[in-house]
């Protein structure tokens, strides 16, 4: 046992470490200090550049274009990523859609949109739920009927999903689809990939609590997609979605981001007063909250070490990964309701961008504008992925036998 | 010991309810915050002539009913309800509050304008530097001749943007932090040398920084005794805390039905998600809450008067910020994400119990308070 | 509206309180103070002085012998008595069985039983869980036949009841047996009274955590039960059990009794030492326990008072009381829960009466003695009289119609 | 980095937990501690012979094994999943620790003795008045010609009442709470002026209270430089923490076990009780606090050597100590009436994690040492 790096690991951690300094563009940097949102191209900006590098795909494998790192090494690169505040790359196409097509894809689905993914060109969404599927995810409706026309074979496909992230700038879509209604809800689905500019997708926003526009409805009208756009067989796409959910789970424990978020937290507090002339830090009941919060954000990161440990020996991601997701979930809240905490009186004032009136007369600290938006936002995470009620049962489940 | 509502505080809860049903019901509410200005003004214009409520708090003397705390506690339960934004509190309880006690011609002008509706106040007892501490006044009076010139920053005073007087503390004497020299002004509020910076709030109400630069008024203006108001705001922001109390008690009871309603329709895996033991349970714990939170407005409404009235408000207004937050939350999560969008009303509850836990004292604010009397 | 007690309230509470102050025996006192063991002569002593003033059944109607006291009358003697830190009347006669014996039984046994229990000076146990019934009571299994013996009806008892409190002292206890196994389980039960003397009950003690011996099995081996021993139908006990249980509810929140046991609590972190020169009641985080504690007991205390007022205008004890019972419990679990926490290092040793060695060599405060074995046994309140999760799902089935 | 035990660590691990699957079986440990002197002494001295374990964490030079903390884990984790009663961590940890820390000849004569069973400690750092403070010693060592004299009280000094030997503190120097002029002394426990006062403990241990009437003592008992043992103390309390730690953790594994066990075979309502939804989420919270345990036990112990040891230990210590009470009570009520009695395996295993809550610090004190460092 021991928890010191190795002079390669601590190479490889120096490697990692300059290469963000040297390349992380100040565009980006820019933006994010001053709370901007960020277009299309800021999001994919730090993608396309990890992927000159080769470093991109973290855990894929290294066949197809993955870095072929080992666990600790991967660990090293999100602890110095969160550190240096980049952005990741989206989790949908490199943690969600990539493992699936390399693992049950064909060669040409591999040879066409594999690359993509990795270059950070193509930006995928993921069309799983709908209104009346939540956590209960197969229960969904969305048809695909298989047709002949010209002697090619389509599904037209007809339906639609929810809590599309991000889809408003979609190039791709995996989706869930039911093929056959006649059998069991997970017998009768199947996953198809869906180019998004295909006529009959119809984007909607849903606008949530703080005020973003980060979801959609995406409705699908006689949508026709080619049959080799199918992953996998027919009626079984529900492997690639539970082989796609417990990898959607590794990382989700967010550990760096939220130690990061956490030394954030302290520099508010330290700055914020308390009316008695003393920072907000110095105040013992929120310092004990802060202390709290560290504390078991150690107990995740150990717990994820130890996880980290076992697939490394071998162990692929398994159902101990869902307490990751459950406590992950609940710091990052905790993070945004002390944020929320911190702002006091100021976490009232509502605004995107500027109020009128004059910036000579401010409103508040900065930070204070988007601690209420961001603790209604964060309420999502304990919902997707699995709501946590769901990681609960499959612990219960899968772990305790019950 | 009487536990029981009296026949007008009946009739008080009835009329507004039904009123607020129609009237803020969620497309209408939704479109109210969108209008220029982020409401409707010709609903406290109703409230006050329509029907006739606005004064039952308020002394005979002045044209009210002469009722008190427990006539407000009723209505603002149903705004709770209705997650009305009406200027309630700043106005009446606050504002009406602070001018019956102090008395005079101010008083004997201003109150019946406040019972018709035509006169509206924002309360500005906060400073940024402050937090949660009414004794933490920066802002100066300073005489000048009969009157006084105002300088310094009030932080987020509610109903500020359409309200025709400001309620304001400002100190005339002491130091940062000491409770003696605040003292308490009136002031209008197109008053020269009052800069007024308005924006939305998260939770739908209107609010404004206030910056006093060289804001000269008169005499008059001055509320009761010179550098000796801290008593009386401490008394307003507690009468204003266990308004709030109510408002969070009916946002709470409102939640919960919509809850409990979601949970009883929605349906996973084949059945209901309200057969689901899990959130049997928690629909059960969001109803503890909501009842010790209705246990805790009346117990601290009806204390008001008690001469260790800050223990009992903060008792309320610390359980009442835990409760809601707790219930809040839940709500939301079993709602699942539906219940994060502007889509359905539950997401707005939460956004209104979420700000009430960060006005008038946090948990912690209130917590302290208390263990300093323990 | 209005908290103020009435003229004719306040002088009957000086009357309680005036009564107290006279009566209470001084020996009992003592004990109390000295946390010595109380027998059985001494857990009657002030039930039977109150009988003599009528006081001994404050719910029970004037025509069976109670006082006829109002809501706030009630509130009033329970003040009082957990002021004064009084025992109160054992619960097996005067809130359980005697309700049930005056609105079901027969007039001969309220002729036979009521008086007994008014005075004290008969001794009831309560015959109701099994070790396969806990929560789920309706499963019980202990038979009761029925045969013919020179004429005379009896009932054959046999079986095994547990949990059994205080039944090493009982004269009489109060049965649900199975009289009809064929049916659906709540509709073939029977409840009987049984004299504790008949020929086959053996009393065995369980020893809970702390070393007491306060619950017990109860063994039934053809006991022989007068047929006239049965109240209410044959068949219909469960509509007396579900009615007694609604009874055992209210006063299970013991709100006066744990307000007494702050006060306690407070005088003990005053006067333990924090390591720091200071008591442990001025450490911010203890006092934070405290006030919450206090806090949660005002919102019971307040829910209890809105309770009675609506008992006062008519409506019986509703599962509303279930709230009462798993606030109440939770709140005494707690107040046990931070005199362990006071007792720090001293909350390890355990004895009864005296360890050897001489008293000169003190060990630790007094109060800590008891504090562990205490908050273990009070665990069982979350258990007892309905689980907190049996409560759960009365407030989710009877309230919210779930 | 590297999680993986070493062979030795598995070997140790299999080798204890076979042992004490026997010996410590439920009737088993009943039965001794019944006996007279609440303990059999025979299994200390198997541990030290027949299974040769005692050493594992000691250094070579004294007859050990040469492996460290890492290894007084897995062997804790064992008593813990047993609550064995055994004086391991006054003996080894905190007795073997100290003498090899300040060696010489001292730990010359009485480690091989630790290994070998003979010699056993109490460890006596806290004192009535003092709660978790171990700078707070009122207990004084006077100088006398070539030795001292102790006269003081040392609280709850668990296997005092078997011990050959005695760890304590004693001021030397310094006002009552400085960290200035603690030694450390070792004194035998035969030792005349040393009054004793054995008990059982709730969790089965056996302890005594502790007190020096005029003691005297030889110049070769002071262990270390005089006056400077603050360090050490705190030192050896951290190992001692991070051994219980592992204790706990182990406990806790096995108290959810025997729960789950319990809730799949127990029947209400016509199925297992752990077929309702709320039992099997809670006996998940179980699970999740039970593996957060062994990170923090495996965590600690790693960083018991680091610079920021004292922050890294109270992380440990107070969250296990939370996750000890929630599991523990979570257990009883689970298991419902037979969780409280003495009748089966539950109930010994909530006692034992409930006093581990209370010693090495609790909560709070843990909880306030890491924030005086943030």
């Amino acid at each position: 046992m021991d928890l010191a790096f190795s002079p390669q690991e601590t190479a490889f951690r120096d490697e990692v470490r300059k290469f963000i300094a040297e390349n992380y563009p100040a565009h980006l940097r820019g933006k994010q200090d001053e709370g901007e949102e960020l277009g299309r191209e800021d999001m994919l900006a730090w993608h396309q550049i990890l992927a000159t590098k080769g470093w991109a795909a973290p855990g894929w494998p290294k066949e197809y274009g993955g870095p072929g790192w080992t666990a600790t090494e991967r660990y090293i690169f999100s602890e110095e990523s969160a550190r240096a505040e980049t952005i990741p790359p989206l989790p949908f196409g490199v943690n969600m859609v990539g493992p699936v097509i390399y693992t049950f894809g064909t060669p040409e689905q591999k040879a066409q949109h594999l690359p993509g993914i990795l270059s950070g060109h193509v930006w995928w969404c993921q069309g799983y739920s709908e209104p009346g599927a939540g956590s209960d995810l197969a229960s969904l409706r969305t048809r695909a009927e298989r047709v002949t026309e010209d002697g090619k074979d389509y599904y037209i496909v007809n339906g639609q999903k929810t809590w599309t992230t991000l889809a408003q700038h979609a190039d791709w879509g995996f989706f869930l689809v039911r093929t056959d209604p006649t059998v069991k809800p997970q017998e009768g689905i199947s996953f198809l990939l869906i180019d998004m500019k295909t006529p009959g997708i119809t984007v909607k926003p849903i606008i949530t609590l703080g005020g973003e526009h980060e979801v959609n409805e995406v409705w699908l009208d006689n949508v026709k997609v080619p049959v080799e756009n199918r992953v996998y067989e027919e009626n079984k796409g529900w492997t690639c979605a539970k082989f796609l959910l417990a990898h959607e789970r590794t990382g989700i424990a967010g550990v760096a981001r939220s130690k990061r978020g956490i030394e954030r937290l302290k520099e508010i507090a330290a700055a914020q007063p308390d009316g008695n002339g003393q920072p907000l830090l110095s105040n013992p009941f929120f310092r004990r909250k802060v202390a709290e919060l560290e504390t078991d954000l150690t107990a995740l990161e150990f717990t994820e070490l130890r996880t980290l440990a076992g697939e490394a020996a071998g162990k692929g991601p398994g159902p101990e990964s869902s307490l990751l997701k459950v406590k992950g979930t609940e710091i990052q809240q905790r993070l945004t309701e002390l944020v929320l905490e911190a702002a006091g009186n100021y976490a009232a004032p509502y605004f995107r961008g500027f109020p009128e009136g004059s910036n000579a007369y401010p409103i508040g600290p900065e930070f204070a504008h988007r601690a209420a938006p961001t603790y209604f936002n964060m309420r999502k995470t304990s919902i997707y992925g699995g709501s946590n009620e769901i990681q609960r049962n499959i612990i219960a489940k899968m772990v305790l036998g019950l | 010991m009487d536990f029981n509502f009296s026949e007008t505080q009946v009739m008080l809860r009835d009329t507004l309810s039904r009123y607020l049903a129609d009237t803020y019901d969620f497309d209408k509410r939704a479109a109210m915050l969108r209008r220029d200005g982020g409401r409707d003004p010709g609903v406290w214009k109703a409230l006050a002539t329509e029907l006739g409520i606005l004064g039952a708090a308020l002394p005979e003397a002045y044209g009210g009913f002469g009722g008190g705390p427990i006539d407000s506690m009723v209505l603002m339960e149903e705004f709770g309800r209705a997650i009305a934004v009406e200027p309630y509190v700043a106005t009446v309880v606050q504002g009406a509050g602070a001018l019956v006690e102090t008395g005079g011609a101010v008083a004997e002008a201003l109150v019946p304008g406040i019972i018709a509706g035509e006169v509206i106040l924002g309360a500005g007892f906060y400073e940024p530097q402050g937090r949660y501490n009414p004794a933490d006044v920066a802002t100066t009076a300073k005489a000048d001749g009969a009157g006084w010139v105002l300088n310094g920053h009030k932080a987020v005073v509610v109903a500020a943007p359409y309200a025709t007087h400001l309620l304001v503390s400002a100190r005339t004497g002491g130091g940062q932090r000491e409770a003696d020299g605040v003292s308490l002004f009136l002031v209008e509020a197109g008053q020269k040398g009052v800069v007024r910076r308005d924006y939305p709030c998260v939770d739908g109400y209107m609010a404004s920084e206030i910056y006093f630069e060289n804001a000269a008024i008169g005499a008059e203006a001055l509320l009761g005794a010179e550098g000796g108001a801290l008593p009386l705001i401490g008394k307003l922001l507690d009468h204003a805390a266990m308004a709030q109390c109510a408002e969070a008690t009916g946002a709470m009871k409102k939640l919960h039905e919509l809850t409990l309603d979601y949970a009883k329709q929605r349906k996973q895996f084949g059945k209901a998600i309200g057969d689901f033991q899990v959130i049997q349970h928690r629909l059960v714990d969001m109803f503890m809450e909501a009842e010790q939170a209705t246990s805790m407005t009346l117990m601290g409404t009806l204390r008001l008067d008690d001469a260790e009235r800050p223990k009992w408000v903060s008792q309320a207004k610390a359980k009442i910020n835990k409760g809601a937050r707790a219930l809040g939350q839940w709500a939301v999560q079993t709602h699942g994400g539906i219940g994060i969008t502007q889509e359905l009303p539950a997401g707005h509850y939460f956004k209104r119990l979420s700000i009430i836990e960060t006005q008038f004292g946090d948990f912690d604010w209130h917590m302290g308070r208390l263990e300093a009397g323990l």
